[in-house]
């Protein structure tokens, strides 16, 4: 009974340990358009919205599509599955997630980056969970 | 937490940590001490960190008492562990309602809403979920031994499937909480300690006292539900 | 090896050959699935919806389904008085054994059904990696068969044991569901086998630990 | 010659703190019957089922050696035949299915189909054999119980009132089994038939707390 205890709580830490790696190499990469295009993988780009490019909201396609500036001033035409994204407008800069397919960088999520969002104090250990 | 010099002490430590905790000013630039500095974009919203953070961290040393109690009752089958493992579990209800009533009040303010489902908010919920379903259990079964096996069994299995959220929730959702600053590596539930100095100090002052309080309520919770046990069997 | 193994083989015989007889199980799952179908389909109708969302829609549709046949495993025994004379042939393991298989089987045969039906009814879910899809849909049962196992033999010793699965199931099933589904919108995505292969680390490593925890615990669930 | 034994030390069972019963002890050895004694609610059943390791005691142990050996709790149920009107057979197989079903689960290594049969027959249930147990009758599916207490030839038979729901006849089958059974192996009855009592060597009753 004590073996069987012991043995169980080992294959428990070794599994736990063996899922918790993959949480720590399973980050999407942060890169830019150029690294994007030759990798073809999910990635994540940071950027800014360029606004005097033209955007619209393809209701029929239910498609978002925009250009995008990343941080080596690639332009870059996005396009994101499902609706404009919250605080948009106001974003002083935005992340892109997705991968680069057919001339333009499929976005399957946008993150927005607000000013009062973000500039935190950087240290709210909320839980340890 | 036997004598009443410890009880007094731990009283006036919190006392000290809240009095830091509201009163010490802000200002850009701290020169003495006691100022802390002004974060932009929080400002004095921030002083939340010294409460909202040790109630959510006392959920969790509260979960892991119930389910220690919950092991050592099926270990030995002595019904007082089964006691102790309500007791930790029903004051760590209280202290995660109070951590999600709180954050989602600073998430009006700051971030617009109440609710963002950001991965620490989402964590906090599970948490709540799993405590809901803990006593929702108990309330099912009728004969006190058994409702005492299966909770704790409940407690255990929970318990160990709560690590899988920490590596799937960073991969599925974005942060929101100070300190993710758009990088995935604060999206995780785990954070690192940027902090002025003194802020850290309160800060974990502010950890240590609700701990020891945490601790101080289940001592009472225990020998009251002990008590009322006693009363029952006279009758 | 051979005594630990023969008895579980046949507690999943038994209740394979019982579900075959009496369709308990059967019968609730299959009506579940297909009224849930339905449902998503009269809502989608001709509306444009995002695949991230179908790929929700149908792990919702697996783990609902789910709930209404799994816990029926530990239920009917205790229903039907049966509990202690399968206690008394065979060992508490072997009784865990034969029924997570038994759930497995089930579960799995559910997910391939939902999983075809889903794609020859809604156009608009495409897979693009059936790899990745095929292998979510294996692995998601496993993890799936492992913790609702454990949580229907907890359930069959309770009072109200048809609401309590789903409050007991949730939030011990909540991180396998969020990586089945991240894993589905991978293959909707189109991404490369190797992509997924974190998500299928956590399934892994999901259903071992259950799996493993549910061994040392189920001895105290099954006795009184 | 204490080739089998079995020892409850100091049982006590609560249920919601309620004491059932407290410091129970015996100890009973091959050749032996012993019965239990006690009115509705006294406990006879729940004393019965700690004895079988269907429920765990509050405080105690019940020991089984045999032949020397101490037998492990989780495979107590190889040595151990029970027969109890809340022990239910599975009504959607057939009386034989049963049978096949628990000797296959058991993990019988010798032909047990033989046995099955000839255990039927024993109880007047062979022609029926292939029809569901929810058919039978309450007296046939008790007949029914014994040959699947019988059916991996058991050291310690134990009983909860046996002789519930039968006829003259499937008594009279039930006195044969418990006189042939106290000749090898160790006999518990659980029971308030006066009939059954005078067979057994010690009674306890919970009325009273004490071997007798």
């Amino acid at each position: 009974m004590k073996l069987k205890i012991i043995i169980g709580s080992v294959v428990i830490a070794v599994f736990v340990i063996f899922g918790a790696i993959s949480f720590m190499n399973s980050n999407v990469e942060y890169t830019d358009f150029a690294k994007a295009e030759k990798l073809g993988k999910k990635v994540q780009v940071k950027g800014a919205w360029l606004r005097n490019k033209e955007s619209q909201l393809d209701t029929k396609s239910g498609q978002f599509i925009f250009y995008m500036k990343d941080d080596n001033n690639k332009e870059e035409k996005v396009i994101l599955e499902g609706g404009k994204p919250n605080n948009f407008e106001i974003a002083t800069s935005i992340v892109a997630k997705g991968r680069y397919k057919d001339g333009a960088f499929h976005a399957s999520e946008i993150l927005t980056k607000c000013p009062s969002k973000y500039e935190g104090d950087a240290s709210a250990v909320k839980k340890t969970l | 937490m036997k004598s009443t010099t410890a009880k007094i002490g731990l009283v006036l430590w919190l006392t000290l940590v809240i009095c830091a905790a509201i009163l010490f000013p802000m200002v850009p630039a701290p020169e003495k001490w006691y100022e802390f500095p002004i974060i932009p974009g929080l400002e004095e919203k921030a002083r939340i960190i010294f409460f909202h953070v040790p109630m959510a961290w006392t959920t969790v040393v509260a979960f892991v008492a119930a389910m220690i109690y919950g092991i050592r009752f099926l270990m030995t089958k002595n019904l007082d562990y089964d006691l102790r493992s309500v007791s930790a579990a029903g004051l760590g209800t209280m202290f995660c309602i109070l951590a999600t009533v709180t954050g989602s009040l600073w998430a009006k303010f700051n971030w617009g809403s109440f609710w963002n489902w950001d991965p620490r908010e989402t964590s906090i919920f599970v948490l709540l979920l799993i405590y809901g379903a803990y006593f929702a259990l108990r309330s099912a079964v009728d004969v006190e031994e058994k409702r005492a096996t299966l909770s704790a069994v409940y407690a255990i299995i929970a318990g160990v499937t709560v690590p899988f959220f920490i590596f799937v929730m960073p991969r599925i959702m974005t942060g929101l909480h100070p300190g993710s600053k758009g990088d995935p590596q604060g999206a995780g539930p785990v954070v690192q300690f940027k902090m002025a100095p003194n802020m850290l100090l309160v800060f974990f002052a502010s950890l240590l006292g609700f701990t020891l309080l945490y601790f101080w309520l289940f001592n009472l919770k225990v020998r009251s539900s002990r008590l009322e046990l006693q009363q029952q069997s006279q009758e | 090896m051979k005594v630990f193994s023969a008895p579980a083989i046949h507690v999943f015989l038994k209740d394979s050959h019982s579900e075959i007889r009496t369709r308990y199980a059967l019968n609730a799952l299959l009506m579940f699935v297909v009224t849930a179908l339905a449902l998503v389909l009269f809502s989608v109708g001709n509306d444009v919806v995002g695949t991230d969302v179908l790929s929700g829609i149908l792990w919702v549709i697996i783990f609902f389904s789910g709930m209404s046949g799994l816990s029926r495993t530990f239920v009917s025994e205790e229903e039907r008085g049966t509990t202690a004379t399968l206690q008394l042939i065979a060992r508490p393991t072997s009784v865990l054994l034969g029924k997570l298989f038994f759930n497995f089987v089930l579960i799995l045969s559910l997910n391939v059904l939902v999983a075809v039906l889903y794609i020859v009814m809604i156009n608009r879910f495409v897979i693009l990696t059936p790899s990745i899809f095929w292998a979510t849909i294996f692995l998601g049962s496993c993890a799936l068969a492992s913790s609702s196992t454990i949580i229907a033999a907890i359930i069959a010793k309770a009072n109200t044991k048809g609401t309590l699965y789903p409050v007991l199931s949730f939030p011990i099933m909540l991180p396998l569901l969020l990586t089945v589904m991240n894993a589905t919108r991978l293959a909707t995505e189109g991404a490369a086998f190797s992509e997924a292969l974190g998500e299928f680390q956590i399934l892994v490593s999901y259903t071992v630990v259950v799996v493993t925890i549910s061994i040392l615990l189920f001895g105290f669930v099954w006795k009184d | 010659m204490n080739h089998l034994t079995l020892t409850a030390g100091s049982l006590k069972k609560e249920f919601n703190r309620r004491v059932i019963f407290d410091s129970i002890s015996f100890t009973l050895h091959e050749g032996e019957a012993f019965a239990i004694t006690g009115r509705n609610g006294s406990g006879k059943s729940t004393l019965v089922k700690i004895l079988c390791g269907l429920l765990s005691p509050t405080k105690g142990t019940v020991r089984v050696s045999v032949e020397g050996k101490e037998v492990n709790a989780e495979i107590l149920f190889r040595h151990l035949g029970f027969v109890a009107p809340y022990l239910n057979m599975y009504d959607e197989f057939s009386g034989i299915e049963n049978l096949m079903l628990f000797g296959k689960i058991r993990g019988l290594e010798n032909n047990f189909a033989g046995d099955a049969e000839e255990l039927l027959r024993q109880f007047n249930i062979f022609e029926r054999r292939h029809d569901e147990v929810r058919t039978y009758s309450s007296g046939m599916k008790q007949r029914l119980k014994f040959a699947a207490a019988l059916l991996h030839r058991p050291e310690i038979l134990v009983m909860d009132e046996p002789t519930s729901n039968l006829d003259e006849e499937g008594i009279a089958a039930v006195r044969s089994v418990i006189a042939e059974h106290r000749r090898r192996g160790i006999l518990i009855i659980a029971t308030n038939e006066k009939e059954d009592v005078k067979y057994a060597d010690a009674v306890l009753n919970l009325d009273e707390r004490k071997l007798r």
